[in-house]
């Protein structure tokens, strides 16, 4: 079965984005296709490379780069979102003039039609936020 | 296209304001609005304030995005349901929400209005007729 | 020796207000902001707690919140006072301490 | 045709536990995660609500967000089943639709 | 420095891993305590969550932060207020909490109970006698 | 009277640091002094130079760093907070060996302590938050 995933909250500020992990993992790990992830709201700020979390904490960036990359599930933030928080890639930085980037590997930038699509091909949609 | 509709639901129960949900919401709903789906909205619980006449926001410095939902008819967003419970909770009526309405284009273009009310059993109905539910 | 409260939750979503009600002392004032100020409205199944308090507390809310959600003044229980932020400064002045109930 | 509602804040907090009660028709599921999972504590005020609906619904919690609140199994509401994150893909799996309780 | 000793007062009345409010309140109370102010800690609503015992976060992956409050004494964080009426209406006793206690060095470094219960009453006469407080 | 103000979430996903803006603002145009801002929690990311809001929207940030710079408020960025969730600058960039920073111009990161500090030395302490 497809499922897609919807992450509306910022990492370590509310454990949305772990428990959406954790799903995802479970969902991948039991045979099932997690064709894609979308980082909506504050959830755009998971996708930062810039972090810097405690030494005995998870990373949650990293974790969901390296089940993407495991798995082959596209990351999307949702440009909307991430422009009014300052989450931005080397393509949109240069469009909007910014100095500098910070999205992660393995987190791609693109729009709401995203989420709509994932919707429609996915057989469930599950939303984790706050 | 027509064997990949799917029943759309935006679930709202936020405040405006106070938080961004209500607001990226219905930024959702705009763009979904070109991919032809069949798409419900419901306001219940505190969603209902969204719809509320009257919306100033000068003084606090956010942008007012309550004139949007009267655009909705224009994207082919016809179905708002509203719970008549959580208005009443509220000390609300119909009276108190902004005339949201479209044209019909399989009447003639009759302007109708979007705005529904219905009763918290006939909302839990609606909800349980979905393929696809966002909540915000 | 007063303390100035702020809500900033619906009282429909959260206990923010009624924890604030239970704890709040008699002379001392609470501040209704943001989604907060859906308190202070008449006709609401709320509105009889919040008015029974009205005299041991001071009840205010933040007009510039009430106005962006589209509460007419006159829906305002009696006895709650609006101000602006000007009105705010004011409030935290005069109190010994702020406690915000988030 | 049924639903999988999650509920992720304390009911002693918000209303998301109390509205998707009123909300969720028979044979639906209520997955308790994260702060939600203290909805499924005998002996609290909320227990008695909470109880009555067992049966009509199937409610079930996240046993990591148990174990993280130092919430005892036996102190689970009797007919409360505890799943791990599989078992929360599989309800997923096994209902029509997921609603979020946010 | 005596002089300008200020009344702090941290209340917590969230639970904790839902959100990061419980340990980044606790980190301000552990740098807090180098500033030798008069430190309270106040747990009521949901806030007394964050003290019950047997915590293990292994299966969140989220850090398990409880046994700092153990080391607070330490600190010389010796004032954890919990509320009785809080306690009650989630189903706790004080033997769902955690022991926490602090050695009193002017009493031969007797080990002492840092968590005092205290009614909604005795609370609100502890909350109106502060200096700062902050909330999280 | 001397005030300190407390920020505790992000900008524009709540209303507190819009209703903390307008707070400082009316109390510096009543003639009382607010030293310092604290950013903690979500709070933090009111901080970074890389957001894009609508043309039609406020900009938090540009208003925040105005205000600082008319009044001389210190704005300042918790450090552990802003590492967890990805806000550096360059001191930080270049100690934690990241690629980019993002802090905006007017606020700075430091410690905790500050806002202790902050707490003894106003009169009054306000918090805005979720």
């Amino acid at each position: 079965m497809k499922f897609g995933v919807v992450v509306n909250e910022g990492p370590y500020t509310h454990q949305a984005s772990d428990t959406a992990y954790n799903f995802a993992k479970a969902a991948l790990e039991s045979g099932h296709e997690v064709p894609r992830v979308f980082f909506y709201h504050d959830g755009v700020n998971v996708g930062t490379r810039l972090a810097v979390p405690p030494q005995d904490e998870r990373n949650i960036q990293k974790n969901w780069t390296a089940l993407a990359q495991k798995h082959e599930v596209d990351l999307v933030i949702c440009i909307a979102a991430a422009q009014r928080r300052g989450m931005l890639d080397a393509n949109e930085a240069k469009r909007q003039g910014k100095d500098a980037d910070n999205i992660a590997e393995g987190f791609r930038i693109s729009g709401l039609g995203q989420l709509i699509e994932m919707g429609i091909q996915t057989d469930r949609l599950m939303v984790f936020g706050d | 296209m027509a064997d990949n509709i799917k029943k759309f639901l935006y679930v709202n129960r936020r405040a405006p304001y106070g938080t961004i949900y209500a607001l990226e919401a219905l930024e959702v709903v705009l763009i979904g609005a070109a991919f032809d789906q069949d798409v419900s909205l419901a306001f219940f619980d505190d969603g209902v304030f969204q719809l509320t006449k009257g919306q100033n926001t000068e003084e606090i410095g956010v942008k007012n995005f309550s004139p949007t939902f009267r655009a909705l008819g224009d994207y082919d967003v016809t179905k708002l349901y509203v719970e008549q419970e959580s208005l009443d909770e509220r000390g609300l009526t119909a009276a108190d929400l902004q005339e949201i309405t479209y044209e019909d284009e399989d009447d003639d273009w009759a302007e109708k209005p979007s705005l529904k009310i219905v009763s918290r059993a006939e909302l839990s109905d609606i909800m349980a007729d979905q393929d696809v539910v966002l909540s915000f | 020796m007063s303390t100035l409260h702020t809500v900033n939750k619906s009282p429909f979503a959260t206990n923010a207000l009624a924890s604030c009600l239970n704890h709040a002392k008699d002379g001392d004032t609470i501040l209704l902001i943001e989604d907060g100020v859906y308190g202070a409205a008449t006709g609401t199944t709320l509105a009889d707690t919040v008015t029974a308090k009205v005299g041991a507390l001071s009840i205010c809310v933040l007009s510039g919140d009430i106005s962006a959600r589209g509460i007419d003044q006159k829906r305002l229980i009696k006895g709650v006072t609006s101000v602006d932020y000007t009105g705010f400064v004011k409030l935290a002045a005069s109190h010994d301490r702020s406690q915000a109930w988030l």
